[in-house]
């Protein structure tokens, strides 16, 4: 079980290796990617803000309960900060378990937390030049600067 | 009256023009200095839908302040 | 959209390529991976049979009602024909979204249809050197041998 | 009569100890011919449960056969 705020590029491939088990059948993952868009808007890249430790703390705290929940064989996820650009890779989430639909209930468990729960925030910057926080409740920037 | 260091992040700095100030006040839950502080810079969220720590512990609205204590304020996350 | 059945290992990160999309914001991937026990039996081993030219027509019609039903950006998914070890990958399903409830609910009713519906067998090989083709309903070998 | 071609998948081709062979019969069906086969090599399966594919395209039981067609019979799939 780990989680992890990280600077650099997630790698999924290596992030997926935590999770093996020979009594694993099924392996749930989700990836959070940088779209081009909010609604109507354009946007050309994403800077992710974290308050680290308290991040990481929640995090695997997370992790933790949808172990103990959902009877896994393995959790893990990582979160960017900084900078990023359309494509990129903001978030990742996978989970081992014997069966498939605990995988599914769980991959979608931790995600919805992490969501809601985690100290992060997201900027977004538009093509016409703004930037704005974005507002968990609206979806759109509280206040364009 | 108590001094506490009050943190800011993401939205909230940016309304503050600041991330970290050092407030003396009345208050004596974190709740009552967000009150406080709110009103300050024009913080419009409710608490309901933002976050504080305390001494780097999350923490609920009516922990009780000390003097030397440092609070982190957090808007509302991105959720999306 | 694509559908293959592969007789060598699948690899998961270049299948996943195939999902990129500016506008997706969400990808979700499921793996079945070969378990080392099913119910109380040991297994050493699973060989997949496979109609490969019905079991591809079919998986492409289930990746596109996905898409359809989902207004998903891209799915994929690959089988394995041929002899498994323990830790193996099976099957694979990706697909791309922009939100991710869509790709979750995707991601599931794919997985669900192709176990259900592609004309692909399973048998297992146990511990113990007894082998059985594996009976949808019971999970259990429909007449050792 | 017709002379078909039955071919048989996983556990079908194990019980019948052959992956096709050739049947002169009355059946009218699919789902007649399954039943005749199905005596003859003790397939314990119900239709239900079962697939059947005519000249490689999956068909119903109800599809009526021709003489020189290929019928593949296919067991319950693994689903887990």
């Amino acid at each position: 079980m780990s989680f992890r705020i990280s600077t650099h590029a997630l790698d999924p491939g290596r992030l997926k290796d935590q999770l093996s088990a020979d009594a694993a059948g099924a392996c749930a993952c989700f990836e959070g990617w940088v779209r081009n868009h909010n609604d109507s808007k354009s946007v050309r890249a994403l800077e992710y803000e974290a308050h680290e430790g308290l991040a990481v703390k929640e995090g695997e705290k997370i992790l933790a309960e949808a172990i103990e929940k959902f009877d896994l064989h393995a959790a893990a996820a990582e979160h960017r900060a900084g900078t990023l650009e359309i494509g990129d890779c903001a978030v990742w989430v996978g989970v081992s378990s014997s069966h498939r639909d605990a995988a599914f209930s769980a991959c979608r468990y931790i995600i919805d937390e992490l969501k809601s729960r985690l100290p992060i925030w997201k900027k977004e910057y538009y093509a016409d030049g703004h930037s704005g926080w974005i507002n968990c409740v609206t979806g759109q920037p509280t206040a364009p600067e | 009256m108590i001094a506490v260091t009050a943190r800011y992040f993401a939205a909230f700095r940016d309304k503050a023009g600041q991330d970290t100030e050092t407030v003396r006040t009345k208050a004596k839950t974190a709740g009552e200095l967000y009150a406080e502080i709110a009103a300050a810079h024009g913080f419009a969220d409710t608490m309901t839908r933002c976050k504080v720590a305390v001494n780097d512990e999350f923490a609920d609205w009516n922990t009780r302040l000390a003097d030397g204590d440092t609070v982190l304020f957090f808007p509302p996350v991105a959720g999306g």
